[in-house]
């Protein structure tokens, strides 16, 4: 399975990660130096309990291409 | 139960007899084989080893006209057909854009809906072995076979997983369901050199020789294979392999849907067992024999386990003697010990003192004199061993009497 | 609430710099609203780059901060203490992570700067809503729990009872010592184990 | 060892479990169960008539791996420490069948106790030390090649160590299980379950190049004209002294051979082992009277469901994860639990008792304080918003709200109502109770639903 999509366009997209699994795995990913695409931006949660559906649909409402909760 | 079946290449050369006596199987066993129309090639060793899709692609085609005809598996008796099968349909499964790109080398539908069984997966695990030994007629009784698996047919392991890959046992549930016996030995999935015939001969040669001498140190006197190339290399090469080292080997090689069929009745002849280059047919016709005495020597077992340790003229049963006998030698020694005391303990002690008490402890304890009797039969270190441990106990016994 | 932010951008070297154009990052960052300050440095962590925020929020009369570095996992609590000695409540802070979250995952300069530039828009937009918070203090039941009566729990209980404090050793077996007291002798001495 | 059992500030609780942990930092609250022993302790003097006299006395003894025997009644090993013995239920004559009782009759101070009970104890304290060690990795499970434990004179490491111990079995003369000869051809291999992502683990478990060199020294000592053979994929030395130790065993005699054993098989009463010596590219075969494998370090049994209950992680292969693997080796992710040794990854005894020491020095550090600073980042009720229904109390994980009663006052004058109440010395700041409040009442500092939407519409607009 392959995704086309337009290499020009710059997508937003939120991640919204727990302070103790994602945000360190994506510290992690960082130490490793594995590259991936700069579209991303993530947010800090202290835990994805702390994640209310409002935040998405904010995002999504502000103009967010996709979000993603990762916890 | 209806199985597609995809004969191989080998099946119409080398294997003739592979495929006879898997067909005289299966019709003896109520399974409808059938056989896939305009099968080809697996590609095994030449395609794996120089183009990945074609390797995959070869075997696919194969899946998919069984799929076609809506067949849920397919039988392929040579270990190599059904490594090259199984894997493409595990990777097929596994790999959707590769499902897909074979469809299109093959230009036909490939769902990899289908699963390929070995002869092993389809007689133990489908059959069952219940079912087997219902269809047998003619027991296989005084065979001594190895079984043997061959590096390919249950490896690699989580790939093939219908038998450990170090230690399997499904050929040997087969094959004493017919009532043979099968040995344990450690080469049953070494790999036999095939490979190396033509290219390393004498590394291959040095292969063969190890897994038949080690089949005939663990006790065989036949192997027993699941694949065409391991019978052809075992079978065709022995001569050579002999040669080489100088050493008669003669070991009988049979393909283990040969034996199902016998056992079910079929002769060997139609089988082809008779085409074989060892020559196999005798050993098959001289197991009554071979089971009659194997019988007759059973007792004989146990007399022999009894004359293990060697001892002195007295009280040792002649070879050949039955159980009457042995228990008359018995009675005699009791009767020794009853008339005789003193002269039965000092054969047991050399210790004068310690055989003085021995005669107190004995006197009037039958049950003390008939096992000391018994044993001084059949073994008599184990005789002086319980004199000495009664001898023992009493000391004991008197010190603490005297102490109290 | 007053609105006077100072933006510190670090080099990190050129682990940061090298990808993300810290220039124009500090330059984009005293654009946004509330930002009275920002700057750039070369070690933001060093005793140099701490005493630049102090002295900056001294001297700029900064009540908020933002340092866009590294992962805040890695010198949050370095920065707070730099905030506190500057004279602001440490929880006037936020950290924006530049580095394992960007210098270090892209390699196009242009699209890392700009992620870089988001990313301290956001911690600025959050710092400004930040609330000064004060730290309380919890009491301490002054004992230690062993468990494992191993190698490695002996040795931790004799280090914490030589340092005076009282400590259960829990064993699971009915005797301390482990796989250590079926050892023979051990290397590179070989004297014995138990 | 005998420091351990004998210091005044250490309590010994053995033959017991810890089974629960609450609390946090500073104030932990543990319940350790203590196993029925069914010999009362303060009574026993360790005279050990009891076991001299235990008729039951054919039972494999596990310290000596089964390779010795023992009574019911027993110590784990002569040296034990506390030196008292206790009664291996399941093996009791008087405990399964009701007959027996003479270690009861013969006890001089009348400690045996036959109506023992299991116990459960809570405590009180303020750090945690984790030193729950390793298991051995169950070879006899995954390799095949190598028999599947049938044959009795392929051994692990550990077995070897008993049979050259002065203590064990054989006091001390390397015998073969199988028949009690003594082995004048050995052979050692290495990484069997370490470095074998197939049938093991992916991970090195450090301590076996060293132990498997003392191994193959011991035999070229003890035993006159011996051969000891090491089958390796590496030779790791990374250890003050350990390089040099190995040189000792090499000049001792010791054969190295780099290459993986793929099968081990009897011939007559010898075992022959096909290998490869792949220095020289040529395959191998070599007899041996005995074999011996360095088996993979794996995490102690039971320790994966402790981690979870106290609220820490593992790495993949279950060792109990450190908070950083350069900066903080000996923390958890749950402040106030330390590790020490082989339950945080493979390690050998130095560097097991350097880490211990370690872990002292982090309790010792957290224990020299009467106070500790918390964390303010915790959840906040805005008690004029809240509306007492309840539903945060149980989503919180650390039970840290409750509901209390207040004085408040409507438009009719003063009432009564409840209010959630967030105990901040529980709380962790998780937040899991904000979007749970239907009234917006709670708030977690630091990332209060402000401060996201705020963080939310920078990046997006």
């Amino acid at each position: 399975m392959s995704i086309n999509y337009d290499q020009n366009w710059n997508p937003t997209i939120i991640v919204f990660a727990c302070n103790w699994c994602t945000y360190a795995a994506a510290d992690l990913a960082g130490l490793n130096h594995l590259e991936y695409p700069a579209d991303v931006r993530i947010i800090r949660t202290p835990c994805s309990g702390r994640m209310d559906p409002m935040l998405v649909l904010r995002a999504f409402n502000r103009g967010a291409d996709g979000v993603l909760l990762s916890g | 139960m209806k199985l597609a079946y995809y004969p191989g290449c080998s099946s119409e050369g080398s294997a003739i007899e592979y495929d006879l006596s898997t067909k005289k199987t299966a019709h003896m066993l109520e399974t409808d084989l059938q056989e896939l129309e305009d099968w080809n090639c697996c590609g095994a060793t030449s395609a794996h080893n120089t183009n990945k899709l074609l390797a995959q692609s070869l075997p696919a085609r194969n899946l998919a006209i069984a799929e076609q005809n809506g067949m849920d598996l397919i039988l392929a008796p040579c270990a190599a057909c059904y490594n090259r099968l199984h894997s493409t349909e595990l990777a097929a499964r596994k790999d959707n854009a590769l499902r897909e790109q074979i469809q299109e080398v093959i230009d036909m539908d490939f769902k990899a809906l289908t699963s390929t069984i070995s002869v092993l997966e389809w007689l133990d695990g489908k059959v069952g072995i219940d079912n087997i030994k219902a269809k047998v007629t003619n027991p296989l009784k005084g065979m001594k076979a190895a079984c043997y698996y061959g590096c390919l047919l249950v490896r690699p392991a989580g790939h093939t997983g219908f038998d450990d890959t170090e230690d399997p046992q499904s050929m040997d549930r087969i094959v004493q369901a017919l009532g043979a016996q099968t040995v344990d030995w450690p080469y049953k999935v070494e790999c036999c050199g095939a490979a190396l015939a033509t290219s390393r001969p004498e590394i291959g040669a040095k292969m063969i020789y190890d897994v038949i001498t080690n089949a005939k140190a663990a006790g065989a006197e036949c192997l027993v294979t699941a694949c065409p190339l391991c019978m052809l290399n075992l079978d065709m090469r022995q001569a050579g392999t002999e040669k080489m080292f100088k050493e008669k080997l003669n070991l009988p090689i049979y393909y283990v849907t040969e034996l199902v069929a016998i056992a079910g009745g079929a002769s060997p002849a139609e089988v082809g067992v008779g085409k074989h280059f060892v020559e196999a047919i005798s050993y098959l016709q001289s197991l009554p024999t071979r089971a009659a005495e194997m019988e007759a020597a059973e007792p004989k077992q146990v007399k022999k386990a009894a004359k293990a340790k060697p001892e002195e003229s007295d009280g040792t049963p002649a070879a050949g003697e039955d159980a009457e006998a042995l228990q008359k030698k018995i009675d005699a020694m009791i009767k020794g010990f009853n008339n005789n005391p003193d002269k039965m303990a000092a054969r047991l002690i050399e210790d004068e003192e310690k055989a003085k008490i021995l005669v107190e402890i004995i006197s009037g304890d039958d049950k003390k004199i008939a096992r000391l009797a018994e044993l001084m039969v059949t073994d008599k270190e184990k005789a002086t061993k319980a004199a000495d441990a009664f001898i023992t106990g009493e000391l004991k016994k008197r010190e603490k009497e005297s102490k109290g | 609430m007053s609105k006077r932010v100072g933006v510190f951008v670090c080099e990190c070297g050129t682990n940061i710099a090298s990808v993300v154009d810290t220039v124009r990052v500090a330059e984009e960052a005293g654009k946004f609203p509330g930002v009275a300050f920002a700057t750039t440095y070369k070690y933001m962590c060093s005793d140099p780059g701490q005493e630049l925020i102090r002295k900056s929020i001294e001297e700029q009369k900064l009540e908020q901060v933002v340092v866009a570095s590294c992962s805040p996992r890695m010198h949050e609590k370095t920065f707070r203490r730099a905030v506190a000695a500057g004279g602001i409540n440490p929880y006037l802070f936020e950290m924006v992570n530049i580095r394992e979250q960007d210098s270090w995952v892209h390699t196009d300069r242009e699209q890392a700067t700009r992620k870089a530039i988001d990313l301290v828009k956001m911690g600025v937009s959050k710092v400004l809503r930040n609330q000064p918070l004060q730290i309380s203090t919890i009491p301490v039941t002054r004992k230690a729990l062993v468990i494992g009566g191993g190698i490695a729990g002996m040795q931790a209980a004799l280090d914490i009872a030589e340092g005076g404090y009282q400590v259960i050793l829990v064993e699971r077996e009915a005797s301390i010592g482990g796989k250590m007291t079926q050892l023979d002798k051990t290397f590179p001495t070989m004297d014995c184990a138990a | 060892m005998v420091a351990a059992g004998q210091h005044p500030n250490i309590e010994l609780i053995t033959y017991a479990e810890v089974t629960k942990v609450t609390g946090y930092i500073g104030n932990f609250n543990v319940t350790i169960k203590k196993k029925p022993k069914y010999v009362d302790w303060d009574l026993c003097t360790g005279c050990g008539t009891c076991m001299e006299k235990c008729p039951n006395k054919k039972i494999k003894d596990e310290f000596e791996l089964g390779m010795g025997l023992r009574t019911s009644i027993h110590k784990v090993y002569p040296q034990a420490v506390p030196g008292k013995p206790f009664i291996d239920a399941a093996n009791c004559t008087k405990l399964t069948k009701g007959k027996c009782g003479v270690c009861e009759k013969i006890c001089p101070t009348k400690a045996i106790k036959f109506d023992d009970k299991e116990e459960f104890v809570n405590k009180e304290v303020g750090a945690i030390v984790m030193a729950t060690g390793y298991d051995l990795f169950n070879w006899e499970e995954a390799y095949g090649e190598y028999g599947y434990g049938k044959y009795p004179d392929v051994i692990s490491g550990l077995h070897f160590e008993r049979l050259v111990s002065a203590g064990g079995p054989t006091g001390g003369k390397i015998k073969r299980p199988s028949d009690g000869k003594e082995p004048k051809s050995v052979a050692f291999i290495k990484c069997v379950g370490s470095r074998d992502d197939t049938k093991g683990k992916s991970y090195c478990s450090r301590a076996c190049c060293m132990y498997t060199a003392k191994h193959a020294y011991q035999v070229k000592d003890k035993i006159a004209d011996s051969e000891a053979y090491v089958f390796y994929m590496d030779v790791r030395t990374a250890g003050k002294n350990y390089e040099e130790f190995y040189q000792r065993a090499l000049n001792a005699g010791a054969r190295y051979i780099r290459g993986r054993v793929s099968k081990i098989y009897p011939r007559g009463d010898r075992l022959v082992l096909k290998t490869e010596d792949s220095l020289i590219g040529r395959p191998l075969e070599v007899e041996a009277d005995m074999v011996v494998l360095a088996t993979a370090m794996v995490p102690a049994t039971g320790s994966g469901e402790l981690a979870r209950s106290i609220g820490f992680s593992m790495d993949k292969d279950g060792f109990f994860q450190e908070a950083h693997p350069k900066l903080q080796p000996v923390e958890t992710f749950a402040a106030g639990v330390f590790l020490a040794g082989t339950c945080q990854g493979p390690k050998d005894i130095p560097d097991t008792v350097a880490q211990a020491s370690g872990a002292a020095a982090k309790v010792l550090g957290l224990l020299s304080k009467t106070e500790l600073a918390t964390e303010p980042m915790v959840s906040e009720v805005d008690i004029n918003k809240c509306s007492g229904c309840g539903l945060c109390v149980p989503i919180c994980p650390y039970n840290a709200i409750t509901l209390e009663e207040i004085q408040s006052r409507n438009h009719h004058g003063p009432i009564k109502r409840n209010v959630a109440q967030v105990n901040s010395s529980l709380c962790q700041g998780c937040g899991a109770c904000v979007p749970a409040c239907r009234t917006a009442a709670l708030n977690t500092k630091g990332f209060t639903d402000d401060q996201l939407v705020a963080e939310v519409d920078a990046l997006c607009l």
